[in-house]
């Protein structure tokens, strides 16, 4: 759908929606809401709900990058441990390479 | 469902010539061997396979590609604590060639040579330990290794064995007596350079010397010769693929089987093992297990297999085959004279599997008469009468000298005895070691680490190794100089009786005459037991020539006949989930050669029955239908039905029963898997082309990019009077 | 490493096309669609092809390679035929379908000129006899191996690669001539496409002569570029002009938003 | 399907019923407006102004904000045939390449995984439990008899549930019916895409943990679904539904067996070809009684050039539409029968899902497949000045169904064509020109055709050709460096 044809509040609730939804370990929602209503946050002339929609879009930047920061620093970890791990490594691991530890 | 694994192996690597890259899809329907077991849908794989293969593939990549047909790889095995062998990257070991002449040609591999990584081509007298060091040592501008092989034997002896076989799983551990334990009173193998115990990060292969690896020569030659100092490019390259699934130990790679819970579970390493076969004159009755009262077997032992440093080349001539082919026809002599008059003891033929690897064979059975789980148990057993390698003519019997109670002493003394009248009597020196010594490497040890059986060990050597080639690949039919005089037609050479057929048929008849002495038999019967030498001959000439002849296919039965091949057997023990083409052979000749034919139709005989209303001698025998042979004047062979008290027994490492991976007493070890075995050879360009060429590319890119823009631009007025442009349109 | 090679000989062979592609074409669906219905057309062309050499090699000896070599050449020339023929065919039924625009839409101009269409279906056919010739090659070129183990020269890759670009440009170059001269009934002109077209594709029988082949080629794609230019309306006036009075033009032509 | 024309009349009907009382306040006139951009929409072109009613539908509607709709009204009552087709021939091609690029992108992500994912293309023994017999035979005459059944066996697969599908509507199961095209379209987007990374992990044989895995899935799955089923960007969705088809056609490439595969090509389209022209097609009478009905339903699956809104139509916004326009219901109907196309397809993987009952519900997927492809693209020729191109209102619309056996035949085309890229290029042309050819038909015919028959017929016959006369031409050629 696209917000051109969407009311202001409509558009609130809808990016309130997303923001709140973004809690549920879902990073990936916050990354729409922010692209998605980028636009409307801050190159779109002024209207009321703006301002809402502004703070909602940088908060979700904000827990994006959160996410971001904890995702690679596990996954750093993860690759270099894993073999010192052994068992337990093996039993975290999804995917087990073959013929390298 | 019996299927040599070596067969199935071939076909493994097989697909690897055929260059197309959608034919390396199918790859993995041929490794994974749980399918094997599955064999119709495995054959069903090779159809496709083949299918596909049909179609052929283009014909630039056949410009570029010569796939090498015959490549045989060194494979990953692991154990409790390590791992041994070789592996490629993912994507293939590519290495520009370099045909190693001497040692001090290293040098320019491991450091002068101007465009690492290089993939070193050795002769087979270079396969050194020093060489592999080296080059294992400089390993980051080593890709690989292929090794031409060749029949000429090196002079001075040559075996990756350690110089100590199994030295941590026999008898003679620290505890046992740290003055004999790890061979410090005999190194039995002292030629072992342990080369088979290491461990590369390189791919090595061998390469059988044929039009492949005189391609490999010449491509060498014309690309690869440093002109005043440094090569030219295009240079010769090759690509070897040999990457091995398991990794680290065998703990890690079974956990790793059993996590992995997906549609498609993707198996990493199999447990060695293979099938013991055995045998005995007196039926034994084979579902009641445990002990059985008022039997005592005498045990005949010899082992099955053998290794060398490459996956299925085992040719194990001295190490095993001499050793088994003396008790087959020991027994074949035992034949009459038991079936005449019966001695009192009970004569148990075993041929252990598995051996060269910690003793798995004699292992499980020793674990399996502890926790009856074998028709007998140890206290069944008499005496063990075990055969090493015997080839030389001068035996010596090696016997096991007991500290702790004399009474075994004396039974030893006794089997020593008998050995020696027997030998005599046959007309072979069998004399003692001359100074007390620990046993070699021999199934007996696994006997004596439970208790105290009185046995002796025959052996070619008085000390150390006679074989200069043990477990190498080079211990074959010529090392043994079975050979044959020219112009002999394979039936020729299967009849023609060579020297060492002889040595061994005089060494099978001493030991048959122990055999029946030691069971208690009758002196007038010893004259009449006699091996013979036809038999053995045509055994050698299988087992180190040729399984595919003419005796061979009359013993076996119509649908293993495929088994049988143009080539010596290999000895690889393999994994533990169909039994080889070793086992397969021994199992029927040992039926044949002990087993009587009673007049049995084919229908009963398949169900393991003397006829309709008989359910009871399956239990005592083992009925098998085979082909026969065709009479004279008719091409239909006709089969008989051969009884037999053959059977064959699990030789899978205990250690995987009880899950115990890190065993200390138990064998550990597991073969990796892999999915495609392969190698070709090609020429690579210049990085200066390569850069060239995207240099180049790029500048076309950008510039008609720019031309098109600016033509576009200003296409109506280019082309003012027609609206359209031809190659700006607006 | 030899991904170098791979987009290396991509950027030779379809740079051009490409870039081509991207500026006039793309941004105009009826382009696109005429696009893509010459290369079925050439498609077809070379489907008919295939199936009588197909048919003629069933028939004929395998063994003789003399015999093979020369039915290939007969495929050859036999194909280019028929490229042209379609050719043809495709500027018959572009007619037509044109001749449906005008008289459908109200506008006295048809959406798309047959300039246009000489133009596309020419890059059209380029793109697909291009794409088909060299896709496996380049496929290949990825490596590790470069050509040459059995002696063939290791510029393979780069000679076809550069083959392919003239042939993508020489199809678009003689889509505008061949169409111009049917407009304007011209019959030498298309008889001197076809020609030129059979003269090209012979001179690569004598590859891996490479020079001996790339070169006339070359020369070949350079007088029917200058052809195509003037057919297309294109005069050495015109290049003076737009040459001298640069950057107004730019101002004019970014102006006007396309 | 079959009655678009009939769908243009009466939204004309509609419209000017709508219009006539001259002077109306501005809300109903903007009613009228959605009704009337629905029901153009009713003509194919649809979901975008369904989105757009939708919206309007949904909350409070657009006539709140001064958005274009309200300046619309006048000129969309004089839509008539011949100014259609000029509009159609001119932005048809537009909509046309708006097709081309996600069909394009579609195939271009199946024929890479092929080409990279071995896993994909390689035979384990494993098949689906629509085509149980081996294609493994020895015997060529073996492996065609087993073939034949197999696609027998799909295609009465696919009938008897379009019967189900058919019935369920007529006795109102909406519930039944949506509950499972939600269920199926979570288990596309999830448990595919699970098998999905774990191939491309072991390919490119990196070590993957199970926490970062569930962070990824369960955020690739709930966003799908909030885009597909709720709102969501529309290049978003756009890529979802791509994405979604993509999964789907691996899944049959996988694991159909190769001549079970081509023939069950053709029968379907064959079939979808049969349904569309004849006048009892399940299809056609699934629509006529929501038709007569009067009542949108369940909500679809359809990759649109333009916005699809799904949701509303079904529950919030029912009532108020029910009243106005005739066109919406089909326009919906539509959808909704395209929309289990991918969601059903993808139970049809027997192999995983254990249990009976839900395959028996799952199996409706290739009908709907065809269905959609009975009711596939139709730009709507609203008549709207051609400067402004806002593309909301004239919505090109394609069911997954296409797009997954598209890719369908292009991945096995490159699977199965001995690693030569000439019949993956082939059926990839053949596939865009049928694709062509069905567009120009429709503008002219102005009636619903289906779009699997021309492609798939193209794409087989030139996947055969290519394969086993282009080819070795091709190579030989290659081999001696000639060029034609």
């Amino acid at each position: 759908m696209n917000l051109e044809r969407l009311p202001n509040e409509e558009k609130l609730s809808l990016c309130r929606k997303y923001y709140l939804g973004g809690f549920a370990f879902l990073p990936f929602l916050w990354l729409v809401n922010v692209v998605w209503f980028f636009r409307e946050a801050f190159v779109k002339p002024v209207y009321s709900e703006q301002l809402q929609i502004k703070t909602y879009v940088k908060r979700s930047a904000f827990g994006l990058l959160l996410w971001v920061a904890v995702l690679t620093t596990w996954i750093t970890i993860f690759q270099h441990f894993r073999a010192e791990w052994g068992e337990v490594g093996d039993y975290l691991s999804f995917t087990i390479p073959l013929g390298i530890p | 469902m019996v299927r040599p694994r070596t067969r199935k192996r071939n076909q493994e690597a097989e697909p690897g010539r055929f260059p197309c890259q959608h034919l390396l899809l199918c790859f993995p329907a041929f490794q994974t061997r749980k399918m094997d077991l599955l064999s119709n849908k495995w054959i069903i794989n090779l159809i496709v396979c083949l299918f596909s293969i049909g179609v052929g593939c283009n014909s630039v990549e056949k410009k570029i590609y010569v796939h090498l047909n015959y490549t045989v790889p060194c494979v990953r095995l692991l154990n409790a604590t390590h791992q041994i062998g070789c592996q490629s990257s993912l994507s293939g070991n590519v290495g520009v060639l370099h045909v190693l002449e001497s040692e001090e040609n290293l040098d320019w591999v491991l450091r002068s040579g101007p465009n690492p990584p290089y993939l070193v081509i050795l002769e087979h007298p270079l396969f050194t330990r020093s060489i592999m060091m080296k080059l294992k040592s400089g390993s980051s501008r080593v890709a690989g290794v292929a090794v031409v092989a060749s029949n000429t034997v090196p002079p001075d002896g040559f075996s990756p064995h350690t110089t100590c076989p199994n030295e941590n799983s026999g008898v003679y551990s620290e505890n046992y007596d740290p003055a004999l334990a790890h061979c410090n009173v005999t190194v039995w193998n002292p030629l072992g350079n342990g080369l088979a115990y290491e461990e590369f990060d390189f791919p090595i292969f061998s390469l059988k010397d044929d039009n492949d690896t005189q391609v490999i020569r010449q491509c060498y030659m014309e690309h690869n010769r440093a002109v005043n100092g440094t090569p030219q490019y295009p240079l010769c390259a090759m690509q070897l693929y040999s990457h091995m699934s398991a990794v680290t130990d065998t703990a890690t790679c079974m956990r790793r089987n059993d996590i992995n819970f997906s549609i498609s579970p993707e198996m990493v390493c199999d447990p060695l093992g293979d099938y013991n076969v055995w045998a005995s004159t007196r039926p034994l009755n084979n579902t009641a297990k445990g002990h059985k009262d008022g039997e005592s077997v005498v045990i005949a032992a010899a082992r099955l297999d053998s290794r060398s440093f490459f996956f299925d080349i085992a040719p194990g001539a001295e190490s095993g085959v001499s050793g088994f082919v003396t008790l087959l026809a020991a027994a074949h002599a035992l034949r009459n004279a038991t079936q005449e008059s019966l001695p009192p003891r009970n004569i148990f033929y075993t041929f252990f599997q598995g051996e060269t690897f910690d003793y798995i064979g004699s292992s499980r059975m020793v674990y399996d008469m502890q926790n009856d789980q074998f028709s007998v148990d140890l206290d069944n057993v008499h005496s063990v009468l075990e055969i090493g390698q015997v080839f030389n003519g001068i035996i010596s019997s090696l016997y096991h000298v007991s500290r702790k109670n004399s009474s075994v002493n004396d039974e030893v003394r006794k089997l020593i005895d008998n050995l020696q009248s027997a030998a005599t009597a046959a007309g072979v020196s069998a004399d003692e070691p001359s100074f007390s010594q620990p046993l070699p490497p021999s199934s007996f040890q696994r006997f004596l680490r439970d208790r105290q059986i009185p046995g002796v060990v025959i052996e070619d050597h008085q000390s150390a190794f006679s074989n200069r080639f043990y477990e190498s690949m080079y211990d074959n039919a010529e090392y043994l100089n079975v050979t044959y005089p020219p112009n002999l037609t394979p039936e020729e050479q299967l009849e023609f009786v060579t020297d060492v057929a002889k040595a061994l048929t005089e060494v099978a008849t001493m030991v048959a005459k122990a055999l029946y002495m030691q069971a208690g038999g009758v002196e007038s019967q010893l004259s009449n037991i006699k091996a013979d030498p036809q038999i053995v001959t045509g055994m050698l000439y299988g087992f180190l020539v040729r399984s595919n002849n003419s005796w061979f296919q009359q013993l076996l039965p119509s649908d293993l006949i495929s088994h049988l091949a143009d080539r010596p057997t290999n000895f690889y023990v393999g994994v533990a989930q169909q039994s080889s083409e070793p086992t397969l052979l021994v199992q029927y000749l040992l039926a044949n050669l002990t087993g009587t034919t009673p007049n049995i139709t084919q229908e009963d005989c398949q169900n393991q029955r003397e006829n309709e209303k008989d359910t009871e001698s399956k239990h005592m025998f083992t009925y098998m239908w085979v082909q026969g042979a065709a009479p004279p004047n008719s091409t239909k062979r006709e089969g008989f039905c051969v009884r037999s008290t053959v059977r064959l027994s699990k030789a899978l490492s205990p250690a995987f029963d009880l899950k115990e991976f890190t065993s200390k007493d138990y064998s550990t070890w597991t073969e990796s898997r892999w999915k495609t075995i392969k190698g070709r050879i090609f020429l690579v360009a210049s990085h200066e082309l390569e850069m060239l060429t995207l240099g180049v590319g790029f500048g076309i890119l950008i510039s008609s990019l720019l031309i098109t823009y600016i033509v576009s631009s200003k296409a109506d007025m280019l082309f003012s009077s027609g609206r359209e442009p031809t190659n700006a349109t607006y | 490493m030899t991904a170098a090679v791979f987009f290396g000989c991509t950027f030779i062979a379809f740079g051009p096309a490409i870039a081509l592609f991207l500026f006039t074409i793309a941004r105009e669906p009826l382009r696109v669609i005429f696009l893509i219905a010459g290369a079925f057309f050439w498609l077809v062309s070379l489907l008919l092809s295939s199936l009588v050499w197909f048919i003629s090699v069933q028939i004929s000896n395998k063994e003789s390679a003399a015999q093979q070599k020369g039915l290939l050449i007969f495929g050859v020339v036999l194909s280019v035929l028929l490229q042209e023929t379609f050719r043809f065919a495709y500027y018959k039924l572009l007619k037509k379908a044109n001749e449906g625009l005008l008289a459908l839409s109200q506008e006295e101009t048809m959406p798309i000129s047959i300039r246009q269409l000489a133009y596309v279906s020419g890059l059209g056919f380029g793109f697909m006899s291009g794409a088909f010739s060299v896709v496996n090659i380049l496929a290949d070129s990825v490596g590790p191996g470069t050509v040459g183990i059995h002696g063939d020269s290791q510029h393979y890759f780069l000679s076809s690669a550069f083959m392919t670009m003239a042939i993508i440009l020489l199809h678009m170059f003689w889509g505008v001539v061949f169409f111009d001269a049917c407009e304007k009934q011209r019959w030498w002109a298309v008889a001197a496409v076809v020609i030129s077209h059979l003269v090209v594709s012979c001179l690569t029988f004598q590859n891996p002569e490479y020079i001996a082949s790339l070169v006339p080629t070359y020369v070949i794609l350079f007088l029917m570029g200058i052809w195509a230019f003037y057919s297309a309306g294109g005069s050495l006036r015109n290049l003076k002009l737009c040459l001298t009075c640069k950057d107004k033009d730019f101002l004019l032509a970014n102006h006007r938003p396309r | 399907m079959a009655n678009n024309a009939e769908d243009i009349e009466n939204n004309i009907n509609t419209q000017e019923t709508n219009v006539s009382p001259g002077p109306t306040p501005q809300p109903q006139d903007a009613g009228g407006v959605r009704a009337r951009s629905r029901g153009g929409s009713g003509g194919g072109g649809g979901g975008g102004d369904g989105g757009g009613g939708g919206g309007g539908g949904n909350g409070s509607g657009p006539e709140q904000n001064g958005q274009p709709p309200a300046a619309r009204p006048p000129r969309v009552v004089e839509t008539d045939e011949e100014e259609d087709e000029e509009l159609t021939l001119k932005y048809g091609a537009k909509h046309v390449i708006m097709l081309f690029v996600p069909v394009t992108l579609c195939m271009v992500v199946v024929v890479a995984t092929i080409k990279s994912v071995s896993f994909y293309t390689q035979n384990d023994g494993q098949r689906l439990i629509y085509t149980p017999f081996p294609e493994d035979t020895d015997t060529v005459a073996q492996r065609a008899v087993n073939s034949i059944l197999n696609a027998t066996i799909m295609i009465t697969v696919i009938i008897v549930m379009t019967l189900v599908l058919v019935l369920l509507y007529k006795y109102r199961c909406y519930k039944v019916i949506q509950g499972w095209l939600f269920l199926s379209s979570l288990l596309l987007l999830f448990f595919f895409s699970y098998i999905y990374l774990k191939e491309v992990f072991k390919t490119y044989n990196v070590a993957m943990d199970y926490f970062t895995l569930a962070v990824i899935i369960w955020n690739f799955g709930v966003v799908g679904m909030m885009c597909i089923h709720w709102k969501g960007p529309l290049r978003l969705q756009q890529a979802y539904l791509i994405m979604i088809s993509a999964l789907m056609a691996l899944v049959f490439i996988k694991y159909l067996p190769e001549w079970t595969a081509w023939l069950i090509l053709a029968v379907i389209s064959v079939y979808d070809l049969l349904a569309v022209l004849c006048p009892k097609g399940p299809l056609r009478i699934l629509v006529e009684t929501a038709q007569e009905r009067n009542e949108p339903i369940f909500p679809a699956l359809i990759y649109s050039s333009t916005m699809v809104w799904l949701v509303n139509m079904a529950d919030t916004d029912r009532p108020k539409r029910n009243s106005t326009d005739a066109a919406s219901p089909q326009q919906e109907t539509a959808d909704a029968v395209a929309s289990p196309a991918p969601s059903s397809l993808s139970q049809d993987d027997g192999g995983f899902t254990p249990t009976w009952v839900n395959q028996q519900q799952h199996q409706l997927g290739p009908i709907q497949s065809t269905e959609d492809t009975r009711r596939e693209i139709q730009e709507m020729p609203s008549a709207r000045p051609p400067v402004d191109d806002d593309d909301e209102e004239r919505g090109v619309k394609l069911g997954l169904g296409d797009f997954i056996f598209y890719s369908m035949l292009v991945g096995k085309a490159s699977a199965t064509a001995s690693g030569d890229w000439n019949t993956t290029l082939a059926c990839f042309v053949a596939i865009l020109i049928g694709l062509c050819l069905t567009l120009l038909l429709l503008a002219i015919f102005k009636k619903a055709l289906p779009a699997l028959p021309i492609s798939i017929f193209f794409g087989l016959v030139f996947y055969f050709a290519t394969d086993n006369l282009v080819q070795p031409f091709m190579d030989r050629l290659a081999l001696h460096q000639f060029y034609i």
